[in-house]
């Protein structure tokens, strides 16, 4: 069975089954069954495709093929390995508990709305299962549209500006991602002989520095858009603020993860020569970026705008792990991914809560509701002490691992981006403090105590940082054998001592040699001349 | 695209047989010189007529170079060239003088500056 | 077995604390009290049995490592979710437990006037959790985890009154400081797994000496970083300026958590790396002279406090530098025997003074005591107790523990010399502080106007933990008498592995005890002349030195000092930060890019003009640009 | 030589057939059958023509003494310019210049089909000038057919000045080709050409430039492109739309027939001058578009726009870039024509339903349309896995593969440029609209809802069928450059 190719299609074909909704009342209901049926499959096979997934494999598993425009080296080409099975499920999950929260409270014009939400989703699984490059960028846009839509359409005031601004700005970098992705095609063709848009087959293409360099660059631009790292966050707090925050929660919780994916999954095994010359300038940035969306979450505003910032925050040490090139930096930063999914969806969430009682949203505006909303304070506060990476918590899980192996490879980027450990401490605890804490300011806490709907979706996300605080190792262990393989080509360009580099840099077989799915992977070496190992 | 570059076809024609007349490189000169002037006469009239008649020159100065090239090459082709730019001419012109009537008749005034509604 | 017992003490704190959380509605307050006192005392008994068990055994065989599963594993380091149980952890999980069991069932009828009654219970249980988990982690990951969630559980109680401002104030500071520190553990676990691969304390204190290298700067540096956590955690220099502010939280939670328990945490970490602290020798002596730095400091501090938490809390920083002057020197059993007694003393004193204020509803200031004696007998006996055991005057618990640091820190070399004089400078102002603290709450005129209510004494909830804290404070030192025995250092060996042996002379000990207990006698006498002889003497002696008094009122002005250099400027930075880079610079570009291609195309309307011929020159100007690129192009 | 082979010209006859019988079905007595006859006439012919051409896909013919071929190049062009034809047919429907002068309008279509048809079947230079005056000629009238309007009056005057200017550039420049070869036959102009032997021939360098020119006016590239914006919005929209499309189809047909197919061997010279046209279209397009407020002349500056990126196929000389240019001149048309499909029916309903506002809130009330619209723009934007998106992959590779990046990255910062105006279309269109939602609406009259949904389906159907679309465009190509 096609798993990852039905994980792909099955939101895309319940978002058309939309059309076939009737308007009016009755149609509600029936989009909501629909919106359920698309979202909770998906959920499932998401499951089974986690319980089959085999960790030790280090390539892509699941792989189905169907060629598009051969002509052009297009074709459909999806699979999952450790790195995307996780990002995967973090988009499956957190789709579902979006519709489901959609589908409890419906907004205007609901078939639409949720139409939106299942193409963004088959768009976000199509980005983290393409195992080629055009497809790639095919889902990278493909998502903006619903994003587009589910902005311009259901967003607040000021709208058409953010969504404009986040569209137009996440095409310029993609724009030229595409032509890289070309020059990619073209300058690998040149080298090896075939056309391929393959990622499989492309990394491990002996890419001149200078070619790897510039492509790389041009990839470079989209993902750290997308991130965004500082400074192309541009685009981040308008559409954050003006999103419906529904959407806003899936921005940040899973669209924000396509950059470094994309750093993960293209940058860094295709192009390590590259990806070797930006790694610093890359961290700097990072870390530039924590300490700056530290200081503006602690002086925004806005819950929203704080949130947003943090998020830009959060985003600079997963992307500070991904250029560390260090295999357990690395797998912080997976580790760290989902984790920040899971807890700015929450966090979004009981922003979204106390929204009901302050719909303004500002953060003066509000004060004391712990008083009569318990339930309320008891799960914000673990969702700010996991947002904040208390010491016990997932996100600490991840950004031990993220530091302690940026600290191996540079001490002082990991040193300051500690700092920004504080200064989340500082803006969350502002959040927390004077939203739920000190003398009642406005707000009635009864409207903001959570109800059933809301702990529906709560409490998943809680449960589910609460069993990664206790055995990251369910999420980590799957990723080794896919990081292991990923980062070993940039950590071989950036002639990391022998005992870091823990998988043998070969090209993937030639693409009749692939195995089908749920076949033994052979052990055929490669046929491509190229060989970037010294 | 200056005159001097047509050196060659000067130099070109001047060692050609003495029987061909008048050498090649005067048509060309000429079919030049009526082609500038066509311009120019577009770039400075304001009378829709008068610029049908720029046109025209503009036409007429290819065929000049068509049958001057044809008689150089000594060859027909450009002869039927110039004779279906002539017909060309002659129906670009007719549309031409059926909008003019057509404008005429919007009681619009024949200034192709004052025909400046759409812009920007 | 022992794993199992293990795990029991951890879990049945959390367990109580997820009861009460999780318990529908409100829950009836005994279900409360007896879920909230049984669980803790539980684990105390299960303690206990532990530490029979192992008192049984060998001292070698001391040893257990307890590992519920492989937490996680990435690139070498294997991290597992793990207890240690040995001597030292034994110890202070029997501090903990024991004292914790005391105080919350103290605390059931010292919040009983609470709306929040289960919350306390819960936090408290949550706190006790941490705190075991901090003591019983066998390794740093869970040993930073633990400090993590003990600053989380200190938070938490601290900003218990969390519609009082002030108290929510605390909280965060607290955490901010706490976190600040956890960052210094957070590096210096980066470099151990960095250069040790592991975090294992067993494996960590084998390879250390390999890995790390005596001397070197990658020790000291480790060390040091440690020692950042422990200074934020036990309120050293300069990061001690959040304890007195914790004051804002109940009185249990002072005596629990902010005098007996957390905050000599540190005290706890530096002993169990005594391996790394031998190895940094120059780190060592840092430690140490911030500890004696930060006794003296406090001690000045708390002789002007006003609030009587106030004065206890300095009195805690104070006592804590002890400790951790004492580690720092390499005295690390008598650190911990100074940590065992004023766990006793500190936990007595902070109950006995809550049932003063408790009494007076709440009323915590100094110059609205007085006269107590009188209508809280018992309760003046044990803040008696209490006030002789920390000033020293033995045979109180105070006297054998402060002197053991002292006489030790002589056999230290130069420097132990000096800060042992700093520690007796330090015993003198102790025993006048407290004094005074005493003498003006319980002797003396009653206040002006006299009290609103007649104070009233504590029930049977209140009194037993007090009377047996005093028993404790009263007897506890004498476990460990210089030159007689020393059962609580042959207890610690196994886990001391690198013990530099320092040895209090039996000179150095008579020396450091005759001159201690001169300065306390004197020093109370002192407080008595001022306080008590003539009540208005201190109002005449208020006029003098009142610079000094105003800064020591205002603790030195670390705040202030921390708000000008480091708060306000982060503030102001982030300000400059959104209302320059952010909107000029990030969407100042964005805009200025956008703004420009606009107003081209708006140039470009321009140049449309309408005009007809306008277009043929146009096309004109292209024919003559493309031919001139053509013969540009042209070879 | 002298053999006519009619069989290859039976497309372009029957074309020419249909106008004239359509000419003449306008004229009979009987409203309906002046109203409707026409139009089934000439909707019969192009059929007929498409049928014709796509028989004749797998020959190679020459008629008329090799002034004109059948081959697949033609072939697919042809069926371009019907398919356009067609829908522009349909379209006007209702458009009052069509209905009252059916036969005119229907006839003076296929004419100037017919012109495009001989442009692109083109074996000599005098049938590729002859095209271009056929097409443009009834272009100029069909621009001013509403004679009773002076905007559409001005948009033919305009039309008719430049394009004549244009046309004698062309004619200037094709004379001068046949003044350095001796030849007007595009194969023997070819094998002169062979080598490099003519790469420092002053009068080939400035024909070449002077053709460029010339062609770059009827594809209004930038800055032959003035006229477009004007005439765009003066002419009738279905006639707008039928120059969008086709009439560029047209000129790019010439475009690859003269420099791909004729001077291959000169592409160096020839390539960074068409390369600069095309970015200076590229700019000028997107950035003139973005303040444009009339959906015509926006979709003006846009067409122009794509005309660069089109040029972008035609500069790189390839094989590959013929097909690229080819594929995304499908594309675009079907992009443009739906485009202009839905201003079209908004013009009906309300007096400026030519401009943005008109469209305010419009999607929400015609979800379909509004569906047609929102894929039109996006695939003009060239999001994937819409066809524009292909086209300009193809495009942007082509130029890669050529080693002319510098066309690449121009062509993709315009496209972020163009985000700002097509995305605001979309904006628009899904905006809650005036209170009341929009001002006023009709039913779509059937052929008009036919057409706008065959555009819209198009823009998917060809990104979906890219495969076979794509072997399409590369066996023209390779007819025209391979031969």
């Amino acid at each position: 069975m096609p798993w990852i190719s039905a994980l792909v299609l099955l939101p895309l074909l319940g978002a058309l089954s939309m059309l076939a909704v009737p308007a009016g009342p009755g149609g509600a209901v029936q989009a909501r069954i629909h919106a359920i049926l698309a979202a909770g499959g998906t959920l499932v096979l998401m499951a089974i495709v986690v319980g089959m997934f085999d960790r030790d494999v280090a390539g892509l598993q699941f792989i189905d093929h169907v060629d598009w425009a051969q002509e052009a080296g297009l074709s459909w080409d999806v699979g999952v390995d450790g790195i995307s099975l996780w990002l995967l499920a973090l988009t499956a999950v957190m789709f579902a508990l979006a519709i489901m929260a959609a589908c409890w409270r419906l907004p205007e014009r609901p078939r639409a709305f949720l139409a939106m939400l299942l193409l963004a989703e088959a768009g976000l699984m199509g980005l983290f299962a393409a195992g080629d490059l055009v497809l790639f960028y095919v889902f990278w846009e493909a998502m903006l549209i619903p994003f587009y839509f589910l902005i311009g359409m259901w967003g607040g005031e000021g709208r058409a500006r953010a969504t404009t601004r986040f569209v137009i700005y996440t095409m310029v970098g993609s724009l030229l991602m595409l032509v890289s992705i070309v020059a990619t095609a073209f300058v690998a063709q040149d080298i090896t002989g075939n056309l391929t848009f393959s990622i499989r087959e492309l990394s491990g293409v002996a890419f001149t520095d200078t070619q790897s360099t510039w492509i790389f660059a041009g990839f470079a631009l989209a993902f750290a858009i997308k991130l965004p790292l500082w400074p192309f966050h541009g685009w981040l707090p308008d559409a954050y603020r003006l999103a419906p925050i529904l959407v806003t929660g899936l921005l940040a919780a899973v669209m924000s993860k396509a950059g470094v994916y994309g750093f993960l999954r293209i940058g860094l095994p295709v192009f390590p020569e590259g990806a070797d010359r930006f790694a610093i300038p890359i961290g700097i940035l990072a870390v530039i970026g924590i300490a700056y969306g530290s200081l503006l979450a602690w002086r925004a505003p806005t819950m929203r705008l704080l949130v947003a910032y943090s998020s830009l925050a959060h985003l600079g040490f997963i992307i500070l792990g991904i250029v560390a090139f260090d295999v357990q930096a690395t797998q912080g930063a997976v580790l760290q991914m989902v984790n920040h999914g899971i807890v700015v969806a929450a966090a979004f969430a009981i922003v979204a809560v106390i929204n009901r009682t302050a719909p303004d949203d500002r953060i003066d505006g509000i004060g004391g509701l712990a008083d009569g909303a318990p339930r309320l304070a008891g799960v914000f506060l673990i969702v700010s002490m996991a947002s904040l990476a208390i010491p016990g918590s997932n996100s600490f899980a991840g950004e031990f691992l993220i530091l302690t192996g940026v600290f191996r490879q540079h001490a002082w980027l990991a040193v300051l981006a500690c700092a920004g450990i504080v200064y989340a401490a500082v803006y969350m605890l502002r959040l927390y403090q004077s939203a739920m804490n000190g003398p009642r300011r406005g707000g009635m806490a009864s409207k903001a105590e959570l109800r059933v709907r809301d702990l529906a979706v709560l409490l998943p996300l809680i449960a589910a940082m609460l069993f990664i605080a206790l055995w990251p190792k369910a999420i980590v262990g799957a990723t080794t054998a896919s990081i292991e393989r990923a980062v070993a080509p940039a950590q071989v360009a950036a002639d990391r001592p022998e005992d870091q580099i823990r998988a043998t840099v070969e090209a993937d077989p030639p693409p009749e040699a692939l195995p089908l799915p749920g076949d033994p992977v052979p052990e055929t070496t490669t046929t491509t001349p190229a060989e970037p190992t010294p | 695209m200056s005159l001097a570059s047509l050196a060659p076809l000067v130099d070109a024609a001047a060692v050609g047989d003495p029987q061909e007349g008048v050498p090649l490189a005067l048509y060309l000169a000429v079919s030049g010189g009526l082609f500038l002037l066509g311009l120019l006469g577009v770039l400075t009239r304001r009378n829709p007529l008068l610029l049908f008649l720029a046109v025209e020159l503009l036409l007429n100065s290819a065929n000049l170079a068509l049958v001057g090239f044809s008689r150089y090459w000594n060859v027909t082709d450009g002869h039927v060239f110039a004779l279906v730019v002539m017909v060309v001419a002659a129906a670009e012109v007719v549309i031409g003088l059926g909008l003019v009537v057509a404008v005429f008749r919007q009681r619009l005034a024949l200034d192709v500056d004052q025909m400046s509604s759409m812009k920007g | 077995m022992i794993s199992v017992l293990a795990w029991l003490v951890l879990g049945l704190p959390l367990l109580g604390c997820v009861i009460l959380s999780l318990w529908p509605g409100e829950p009836d307050r005994r279900i409360t009290r007896v879920i909230g006192v049984g669980f803790p005392a539980a684990a105390f008994v299960l303690t206990a049995i532990i530490f029979v068990t192992l008192l049984g055994r060998d001292a070698e065989d001391r040893l257990e490592i307890a590992t519920l599963w492989n937490w996680v594993q990435s690139d070498g380091l294997s991290i597992d979710l793990a207890l240690q149980i040995d001597p030292l952890s034994v110890l202070m999980m029997l501090v903990v437990t024991g004292v914790g069991s005391l105080i919350v069932l103290y605390s059931t009828e010292y919040m009983e006037h609470d709306r929040d009654y289960r919350r306390f219970f819960a936090e408290m249980g949550f706190f006790l959790f941490a705190m075991l988990l901090l003591v019983e982690a066998a390794n740093f990951f869970f040993l930073i985890v633990g400090w993590g969630l003990v600053g989380l559980a200190s938070y938490l109680l601290i900003g218990y009154y969390y519609d009082r401002p002030s108290a929510v104030a605390a909280a965060k500071k607290a955490f901010v400081v706490n976190v600040i520190g956890d960052i210094g553990m957070v590096i210096a676990a980066f470099i151990l797994v960095r250069e040790l691969g592991t975090l294992d304390y067993g494996e960590v204190f084998a390879t250390a000496p390999e890995g790390l290298g005596a001397e070197t700067g990658v020790a000291t540096a480790v060390a040091l970083l440690l020692f950042v956590g422990a200074a934020a955690k036990s309120a050293q220099i300069p990061l001690h300026t959040w304890l007195p502010d914790a004051m804002e939280g109940p009185t249990p939670v002072s005596a629990l958590i902010h005098a007996a328990t957390m905050v000599t945490a540190g005290v706890y970490m530096i002993v169990r790396c005594n391996v790394l602290y031998e190895l940094a020798p120059y780190a060592g002596d840092l430690v140490a002279i911030v500890g004696a730095a930060t006794l003296l400091m406090a001690a000045t501090i708390a002789l002007v406090q006003v609030d009587i938490k106030r004065v206890l809390a300095w009195s805690t920083v104070s006592q804590i530098g002890y400790m951790i002057m004492g580690a720092g020197l390499g005295a690390y059993d008598s650190s911990m025997f100074h940590f065992l007694t004023h766990a006793f003393f500190k936990a007595l004193l902070f109950l006995a003074v809550g049932i003063a204020i408790h009494a007076l509803a709440g009323e915590q200031s100094l110059d609205r005591m007085g006269g107590l004696r009188r209508h809280l007998r018992l309760t003046h006996a044990a803040v008696l107790v209490g006030c002789l055991s920390i000033a020293g005057i033995p045979p109180f618990s105070g006297f054998f523990s402060k002197d053991e640091i002292l006489a030790t820190a002589l056999d230290a070399g130069t420097l132990g010399t000096v800060l042992a004089i700093v520690g007796l400078v330090g015993a003198g102002l102790t025993a006048f502080y407290m004094f005074r603290l005493f003498f003006r709450a319980f002797w003396g005129p009653e206040p002006e106007g006299g009290y609103a209510h007649a104070p009233h004494n504590p029930g049977m909830a209140m009194s037993a933990p007090v009377a047996v804290l005093a028993v404790l404070a009263a007897v506890g030192g004498l476990l460990q008498i210089p030159g007689v025995w020393h059962p609580l250092k042959d207890w610690l060996e196994p886990t001391l592995l690198a013990d530099p042996g320092l040895e209090a002379t039996t000179g150095g000990e008579l020396i450091v005890s005759i001159v201690s207990v001169a300065l306390a006698i004197v020093a109370i006498g002192l407080a008595y002349w001022i306080f008590v002889a003539d009540p208005e003497r201190r109002l005449r002696l208020a006029g003098a030195a009142t610079g000094t008094r105003a800064l020591l009122t205002d603790q030195y002005r670390f705040d202030e000092v921390y708000e000008e250099a480091l708060i306000q400027p982060g503030r102001d930075l982030g300000d400059t930060l959104t209302n320059g880079v952010e909107r000029y610079g990030v969407q100042g570009t964005m805009e200025g890019v956008v703004r420009g291609v606009i107003d081209t195309g708006r140039g470009l309307r321009v140049v449309q003009s309408g005009l007809v011929r306008g277009y043929v020159f146009a096309m004109v100007a292209g024919v003559v640009a493309v031919g001139v690129i053509f013969s540009l192009v042209m070879r | 030589m002298s053999s006519l082979n009619v069989v290859a010209s039976t497309p372009l006859l029957i074309t020419a057939g249909a106008a004239t019988a359509a000419f003449t079905a306008g004229l009979l007595p009987g409203r309906t059958t002046r109203r409707h006859g026409p139009a089934l006439v000439g909707i019969a012919g192009i059929v007929a023509a498409m049928v014709m051409s796509v028989v004749l896909w797998d020959d190679r013919l020459e008629a008329f003494g090799g002034g004109l071929r059948a081959d697949r190049f033609s072939a697919l062009m042809n069926l371009i310019f019907l398919s356009a034809a067609l829908l522009t047919i349909l379209l006007a429907w209702r458009e009052p210049a069509a209905v009252d002068r059916r036969g005119e309008y229907v006839g003076l279509i296929l004419v100037s089909a017919t012109g495009m048809m001989l442009v692109a079947g083109a074996g000599d230079l005098i049938t590729i000038f002859l095209g271009i005056e056929v097409l443009s000629v009834s272009l100029y009238v069909l621009c001013a057919l509403e004679v009773w309007r002076e905007k559409s009056l001005e948009s033919g005057l305009k039309y008719l000045i430049t394009g004549a200017v244009g046309a004698a550039v062309l004619l200037y420049g094709l004379t001068l080709l046949f003044g350095a070869t001796g030849s007007t036959s595009l194969s023997a102009i070819g094998d002169q050409l062979r080598g490099t032997a003519f790469t420092d021939e002053p009068l080939v360098i400035a024909a070449m430039a002077l053709i460029a020119a010339g062609l770059a006016f009827k594809a209004s590239a930038a800055p032959f492109h003035m006229w477009t914006p004007d005439v765009y919005e003066g002419a009738p929209t279905t006639v707008t739309a039928f120059m969008s499309t086709a009439t560029k189809a047209a000129a790019f047909a010439a475009f690859l027939r003269i420099f791909s197919g004729v001077m291959p061997d000169l592409q160096a010279d020839w390539s960074i001058a068409i390369g600069a046209i095309a970015v200076a279209s590229i700019a000028v397009g997107n950035i003139a578009a973005l303040v444009q407020t009339n959906m015509k002349r926006m979709l003006a500056y846009s067409s122009v726009a794509q005309a660069g990126y089109l040029l972008i196929g035609v500069a790189v000389g390839s094989i590959r870039g013929a097909e690229a240019t080819l594929f995304y001149l499908l594309a675009y048309g079907a992009m443009t024509m739906a485009a202009f499909a839905i201003v079209i029916i908004r013009e009906r309903e309300v007096e400026d339903g030519d401009t943005l506002g008109a469209l305010d809130g419009y999607g929400r009330a015609r979800p379909v349309l509004g569906a047609v619209m929102t894929v039109a723009m996006l695939s003009l934007a060239g999001f994937p896995p819409l066809s524009g998106f292909i086209g300009k992959f193809l495009l942007f590779g082509s130029a890669l593969e050529a080693d002319m990046a510098w066309l690449a990255v121009a062509g993709a910062v315009g496209s972020m440029i163009s985000l700002g105006y097509y995305l605001r279309v979309v904006t628009v269109m899904w905006a809650p609209g005036p209170e009341g939602g929009p001002r006023k609406i009709l039913p779509v009259p059937g052929p008009v809802g036919l057409a706008t949904l065959a555009s819209g389906l198009g823009v998917i159907a060809i990104s979906l069928m890219a495969s076979p679309l794509l072997d399409a465009c590369r066996g023209a190509a390779q007819s025209l450059l391979a031969p």
